[in-house]
């Protein structure tokens, strides 16, 4: 089968396992994208593969050229390779294109990019598609269509069978595909006549759909973490508060990067919230802090783990779902690697059972649903610098014009805290100061144009020595992970990676986090400012410092800025001008730049109601044909093929070339 | 050389927990399987949900990829714990009876089953002050030693490896002690020293040199 | 001053530590053995000397029965003072100056012994380091990083070279007798009992395709593994690939 | 008997609250406490001679002090891992253990071969039980070399402690000796008066270049069979050794207890 219903994902991992059954090595390719939704997808289905001692190897990837290098080396000579897994990559091009689909190699995609690629998801029987439900409810006509195109025994009219006019995915150099050729017979020649007309029209319009369908631009389906998340249930694995905690940050990360829209995110919502609960009732609770007197023999720490009657509290339904309650738990910070390194130099087992206690509380952090502010990173710092430097604030105040300023200054006061206390650590302050924040940001939200201030997030508390997170806290500080360090190429992947388990790594992140955030209002601030970004007929366009090479020219800082100019620009221009697209270059290299085209998620180019997606709903980003179409023009060495297909890199001195090209097809 | 120096004062934990992983223990399995021949022995069939015993490193395998459970041992269970506890601690008793490999099975299995175990915070407590309690008896028992031998019944392998360096330096430091104070009392009064050198280096010269 | 030589050479054995070693002294022991080897020449002439004088004092006639039961290698230096009851000015010259090489040739001999001493202290002291660093490298001697082994007299480089063969054909003998067919995998660590049979593992450097019991991995940089821990062990020793979350 | 039935008991609460997610074990389980009381077939079988359940450590009752006799035919493996423990607890070196050695290491090849049969799962544990016995092995022979080197001249020239080394460690121990040799006399020793080249002579209150084991080294050991009185010295009353029992004394008032086996050392 190709596409995988919601139901049936278990069949991919299935079809690992029998990969595996021929040889104890190494039988399973992944390749990785490098982006936080396919790490937390890559954790998933690590843990899964750890669990049944199944040996694999991880490459990370950045762009379809990294996979077309691997095939010559790895798939092909080695036929030891049984399954090729892709983590948000490959689902929107032909496999056959990338690597040599030999016998008895199978291909699982489990990618939120859209639209998918009909011979993936419609014709490859090695290829398996996890759909989201888009592909089973949505794409019916599609399919009929396809497979009228492609396999149309059609006796009689080898000559019309075009092949132009059925393009295969965005590229358009596929080698075409081979026809199964009936032989004709004579005397029918005739009666076919008629027919030959009606069938013709008929193609004519599936391939009219088909072209509509590849040509609406590109979009979002369903997390990839949260897809392996359902495998995983569906394998029987018990889910842990990792498990879900990875799933709920992949999903948060589509929603912060625009990807998904507010119903698509209330769609994960909703599923996380009843499988947090489910899973923080499971792990062994943090024992209550009684005082440990000898005598009293009573079980103080109430174990749920083992005792059915907390399944049953959870039924009766558990406590309304709790206000904006961030906990009091800045305790001496006790530094993870202290542990780590005590426990190895330990020298008996009883020094490290004494370690391990403090260890185990750790592990048993709960996942609560919770409402979170639009204030970037605000457990972490003080609230001044969780409003300055959140791009939701400085575009709701305009924080640039120093009328903006003051109006922050007001909203702080009129919030009910001292300068002192703005500047204090927040988690620091009175837990009677943060809820009447929060209450008092609900009424007077308004005011300020805030009145979207909060929204339905997760956070997770990692035991009573370590500061708790957010979901939103958890994807800036692995974006800051990602980011290559300056100048280098390298991403930061495995950093990352490990980032989802170990709080001395995530702790790094955060602190990335924080000079991310500064740096992107800091410049997007500046550029407003100045006026920075030019408004062109068809398109805007901004320009970020072109002279030095500065941390915008890897695409996790400049899409963060280019979020923020974009919505910003929405926001305070007329109305003609709001739906104009918008491009954002960076110096890459000295000589190359890297350019990225944004569209918003609501109010963006419209699709044909036809093509309906649960996740992304109508707007699509159109960047990926015009910047193929303006490319192809120019002819010039442009590298294209990201999994992203807004994104390019193009050489300094063919950019203005091509930002003419590129008013041609806006 | 081979070993490492740590390795030749005594057993280094990963050792330890080697040699406890050699008992054996009670699982329940959760998947069917037949016999299995091992090195020591036949293990299984493993017909869930009927208990079985095997060696506890085979237990922690199939623990750790979900295809069984661990019976919690009958003496690392929070009541019997708590009487051990109330045993150790009377005045002067001699140690209770433990498993040799008692704190290993004890750490293994709060480290990857700790779901198994009952009440595991409580265990945990428990097995601290049980350990705080034979580590100042046996230091009761340094004051004790000659050069001869001392007796320490039920002290557990882990107990015994932790204490080895200070017993064992003490134990030949006091036998040293011993030998010097026989030498003084004989009423030799050169020092060996002088008479040796000198005897030596007649050997050497002697032949050929002198006569 | 006597010995003094040797003694500097004792105290460089003393600062090698566990992963320091300082460079070999070739100047300082050949100093210590220049002294010994002068020692020696020293002594044999004091002896001949002596032999001379008692000659001497034999053919002077003096009957002193005492004198023969003088002989230098006799009981140790200081006459028992009851014998020698008087003696005239001339012969207790000589008994004098005796008893005086005596003194003199016995310092020089316990400073030979204890410069010997001194020297294979030292030597013995950096061929246990030696061993120690080779058994961290699995006994590959070509494995030896630069910076330690140009800090290694030719010699001990040729000693860590024959050793590290000493045990590789004990290793071959044990396995030949014991599993012909099979390995003991001696290249594993041999701190750590097996404990997971799989591991994971990131390539920091670049180790190309590796050919192992289980078949083939390539492991080129920027990548994760989770394979067999046999099949990759000694190359998480000696750095090439990373062991991650080893809990 | 087997030690499993006294254990079995009622399946008691503890075992009954397995947490919810799999809720059909739970369901299962409760079906089975029922099963429990009739007597069970002992789930372990016996092999020719070694049975898993009845290893001393899953002993039923704690405090009863029981006297039977050590399980004296132990299997192989217990052989070998008594063999590494007394090795590295003991001041000289001991007996090799070749029979043993040769024993589990037949038992590891049939079972590499039977691995390769398997299916996944069990070709895994198959790998871990051959893996842990290379490691005691491993383990055995390096803490013998190491302790071989300590006094190589001197295994070399006693003909009881030859006796003690296989074919093997013989040849390494003299390939040990020649090397240091040549490496001492390549070094220095060659330049040194002719007189000074000995490396086995007897310096100064008795130092000796050829260092010997010291046998009376504090060793920690536990009586394996009843040994009743025994003499600790010819000046004290004697003192009655039984099963179980943990000294620490010197090695050379136990070492004949240990050769005979009624000691181990730990």
């Amino acid at each position: 089968m190709v596409y995988l219903s919601s139901t049936r994902y278990e069949d991919a991992y299935q079809r690992i396992v029998d990969g595996s059954a021929h040889s104890t090595g190494t039988s399973i390719l992944i390749f990785a994208s490098i982006d936080v939704d396919a790490i937390c997808g890559l954790r998933l289905l690590t843990t899964l593969l750890k669990r049944d001692s199944i040996g694999h190897k991880i490459i990370p990837v950045n762009n379809y050229s990294d996979i077309t290098q691997m095939n010559a080396t790895l798939i092909e000579s080695n036929l030891q390779i049984r399954t090729l897994v892709f983590l948000n990559c490959a689902a929107q091009v032909d496999i056959q294109d990338l690597v040599n689909l030999r016998d008895g190699l199978s291909v699982v995609i489990v990618d939120s990019h859209r639209p998918f690629n009909l011979y993936n998801v419609f014709w490859n029987e090695q290829v398996h598609c996890l759909d989201d439900g888009d592909v089973e409810k949505n794409m019916g006509e599609l399919r009929s269509a396809f497979e009228d195109i492609e396999f149309s025994n059609d006796t009689d009219d080898e000559s019309s069978d075009d092949e132009a006019g059925h393009k295969r995915g965005s590229d358009s150099d596929g080698e075409g595909k081979k026809r199964r050729r009936t032989g004709m017979d004579p005397d029918e020649f005739i009666r076919l006549q008629e027919q030959r007309a009606k069938k013709r029209e008929l193609r004519q319009y599936h391939q009219s759909l088909v072209q509509a369908y590849y040509a609406q631009g590109s979009y979002y389906g369903q997390s990839c973490a949260v897809s392996m998340l359902m495998l995983a249930e569906q394998m029987g694995m018990p889910l842990s508060a990792d498990l879900v905690w990875w799933a709920i940050v992949g999903a948060t990360s589509q929603y912060l990067l625009h990807q998904i829209d507010e119903t698509g995110y209330a769609l994960v919502v909703t599923r996380m919230r009843d499988l947090s609960r489910r899973v923080s009732l499971n792990s062994p609770s943090i024992p209550l802090p009684a005082a440990r007197d000898k005598t009293t023999e009573a079980r103080r720490s109430v174990n749920y783990s083992s005792s059915s009657q907390a399944l049953l509290d959870s039924q009766l339904g558990y406590p309304t779902d709790t206000a904006f309650t961030p906990y009091l738990d800045i305790v001496e910070e006790e530094d993870d690697e202290g542990y780590l390194k005590a426990r190895a130099g330990v020298s008996t087992a009883a020094e490290a059972g004494l370690l391990t206690s403090s260890k185990i509380a750790a592990q048993s952090a709960d996942i609560a649903e919770s409402s979170e502010l639009q204030f970037s990173l605000l457990r972490h710092w003080s609230l001044a610098n969780a409003m300055q430097y959140s791009p939701f604030v400085a575009r709701r105040l305009a924080t640039w014009s120093s009328r903006g300023r003051s109006r922050l200054d007001l909203l702080v006061a009129k919030l009910g805290l001292s300068k002192a206390e703005a500047g204090a650590p927040f988690v620091h302050l009175a837990p009677e100061l943060k809820t009447q924040l929060f209450k008092r940001m609900a009424e007077i939200g308004a005011d300020y144009d805030m009145a979207d201030a909060s929204y339905r997030g997760f956070v997770r508390n990692y035991g009573w020595r370590k500061s708790s997170l957010s979901g939103s806290d958890m994807v800036q500080a692995l974006l800051a992970l990602l980011q290559p360090v300056e100048g280098g190429q390298e991403s930061g992947f495995f950093m990352a990676y490990d980032a989802l388990s170990q709080y001395p790594v995530l702790k790094r992140g955060i602190e990335g986090a924080m000079e991310m955030q500064k740096l992107v209002v800091g410049q997007g601030v500046t550029m407003l400012e100045r006026q920075a970004v030019k408004t062109l007929r068809s398109f805007r366009l901004a320009m970020v410092g072109m002279e030095t090479q500065t941390m915008f020219g890897s695409a996790f800082a400049l899409r963060q800025l280019a979020l923020f100019l974009m919505q910003t620009l929405r926001e305070r221009s007329k109305v003609a001008q709001s739906r104009l697209p918008f491009i954002i270059v960076a110096p890459l290299t000295e000589d190359r730049l890297l350019v990225l085209g944004v569209t918003p998620i609501v109010g963006g180019p419209r699709v044909e109601a036809r093509f309906k997606s649960q996740f992304a709903g109508e707007t699509r980003n159109k960047f990926g044909m015009v910047f193929e179409a303006a490319a192809g023009d120019l002819g010039a060495d442009i590298r294209q093929g990201f999994f992203d297909s807004s994104v390019l890199e193009i050489k300094r001195e063919d950019f203005s070339a091509f930002v003419d090209k590129l008013r041609r097809h806006l | 050389m081979a070993i490492t120096t740590r390795q030749t004062e005594g057993f280094t934990m990963p050792e330890l927990e080697y040699l406890a992983q050699n008992e054996s223990i009670m699982i329940v399995p959760l998947h069917r399987m037949e016999r299995i021949e091992l090195v020591r022995g036949t293990v299984g069939p493993f017909r869930p949900p009927q208990k079985t015993s095997v060696p506890l490193w085979l237990a922690i395998m199939l623990k750790r990829t979900n295809r069984c459970r661990i019976v919690a041992p009958k003496w690392l269970r929070y009541e019997h714990l708590r009487d051990l506890n109330k045993s150790e601690e009377q005045p002067d008793a001699m140690f209770t009876k433990l498993p040799t490999y008692y704190l290993e099975i004890a750490h293994m299995l709060l480290t990857f089953a700790e779901d198994d175990l009952v009440e595991s915070q409580g265990i945990r407590r428990l097995l601290q002050d049980l350990r705080e309690v034979r580590q100042s008896k046996t230091m009761e028992g340094l004051r004790m030693l000659n050069s001869l031998q001392l007796q320490m019944d039920n002290l557990s392998m882990a107990e015994i490896n932790e204490i080895r360096p200070l017993f064992g330096h003490s134990f030949d430091m006091l036998r040293q002690l011993d030998g010097l104070a026989q030498a003084t009392e004989t009423e030799q009064q050169q020092s060996q020293f002088a008479d040796q050198s000198y005897a030596e280096m007649d050997d050497a010269f002697g032949s050929r040199y002198v006569h | 001053m006597l010995g003094d030589e040797a003694f500097r050479l004792a105290k460089e054995a003393k600062d090698i530590a566990a992963d320091h070693i300082p460079a070999y002294n070739e100047e300082q022991v050949r100093l210590v053995t220049q002294e010994t080897r002068y020692l020696w020449t020293r002594i044999e002439e004091m002896i001949a000397s002596l032999n001379t004088a008692v000659a001497n004092q034999q053919r002077s006639g003096s009957s002193q029965t005492q004198l023969g039961s003088s002989q230098p290698h006799g009981t140790p230096g200081q006459q028992q003072p009851s014998q020698s009851q008087a003696a005239n000015t001339q012969q207790s010259a000589a008994q004098a100056e005796i008893e005086n090489t005596n003194a003199q040739t016995a310092l020089y001999f316990l400073t030979l012994n204890r410069n010997k001493r001194c020297l294979l202290a030292y030597h013995h002291r950096r061929a246990q380091f030696l061993r120690s660093l080779l058994w961290t490298l699995h006994l590959a001697s070509s494995m030896i990083p630069a910076s330690l082994s140009l800090r290694l007299s030719p010699e001990e480089q040729n000693y860590a070279r024959d050793y590290a063969r000493l045990n590789s054909n004990y290793r071959d003998a044990v396995e030949n007798q014991l599993c012909p067919s099979d390995s003991l995998n001696w290249a594993a660590d041999g701190e750590l009992p097996p404990r997971d049979l799989f591991i994971e593992v990131r390539v920091v450097k670049d180790c190309g395709e590796i050919v192992t019991e289980n078949g083939v991995v390539n492991l080129q940089a920027g990548t994760q593994h989770y394979l067999h821990r046999s099949d990759v062990e000694h190359l998480v020793t000696i750095g090439y690939l990373e062991h991650i979350n080893p809990s | 008997m087997d030690t499993q039935d006294s254990f079995t008991g009622a399946l008691d609460s503890n075992l009954g609250l397995y947490d919810g997610d799999s809720t059909n074990l739970e369901a299962r389980l409760a079906a089975s406490d029922s099963m429990d009381v009739e007597p069970q077939t002992p789930s372990t079988s016996v092999r020719i001679h070694t049975t898993f359940g009845a290893d001393e450590a899953e002993e039923p009752a704690l405090d009863q002090e029981e006297d039977e006799e050590e399980d004296m035919d132990e299997d192989d493996l217990s052989l070998l891992v008594r063999a590494w423990v007394n090795e590295r607890s003991s001041p000289e070196i001991l007996e090799y253990e070749g029979a043993t050695l040769e024993n589990l290491m037949e038992l590891v090849d049939f079972q590499t071969q039977k691995m390769a049969t398997q299916q996944a799962t069990l070709a895994n544990i198959l790998k871990m039980d051959v893996d842990r016995v290379k490691y005691l092995v491993r383990s055995y022979l390096r803490t013998r070399l190491a302790k071989i080197e300590e006094h190589a001249r001197h295994y070399i020239k006693d003909t009881m402690y030859r006796e003690r080394l296989s074919q093997n460690e013989l040849e390494y121990a003299k390939g040990y000796v020649e090397l240091e040799e040549r490496h001492v006399r390549r070094s220095f020793l060659d330049q040194l008066p002719p007189h000074l080249r000995g490396l086995e002579d007897v310096a100064a209150e008795g130092l000796e270049m050829v260092s010997k084991p010291d046998l009376d080294a504090a060793v920690f050991c536990r009586v394996r069979t009843t040994v009743g009185e025994f003499q600790f010295e010819a000046s004290e009353a004697p003192i009655v050794m039984r099963r179980n029992n943990i000294f620490i004394t010197r090695y050379s008032i136990i070492r004949n207890l240990l050769e005979d086996g009624k000691v181990e050392l730990i």
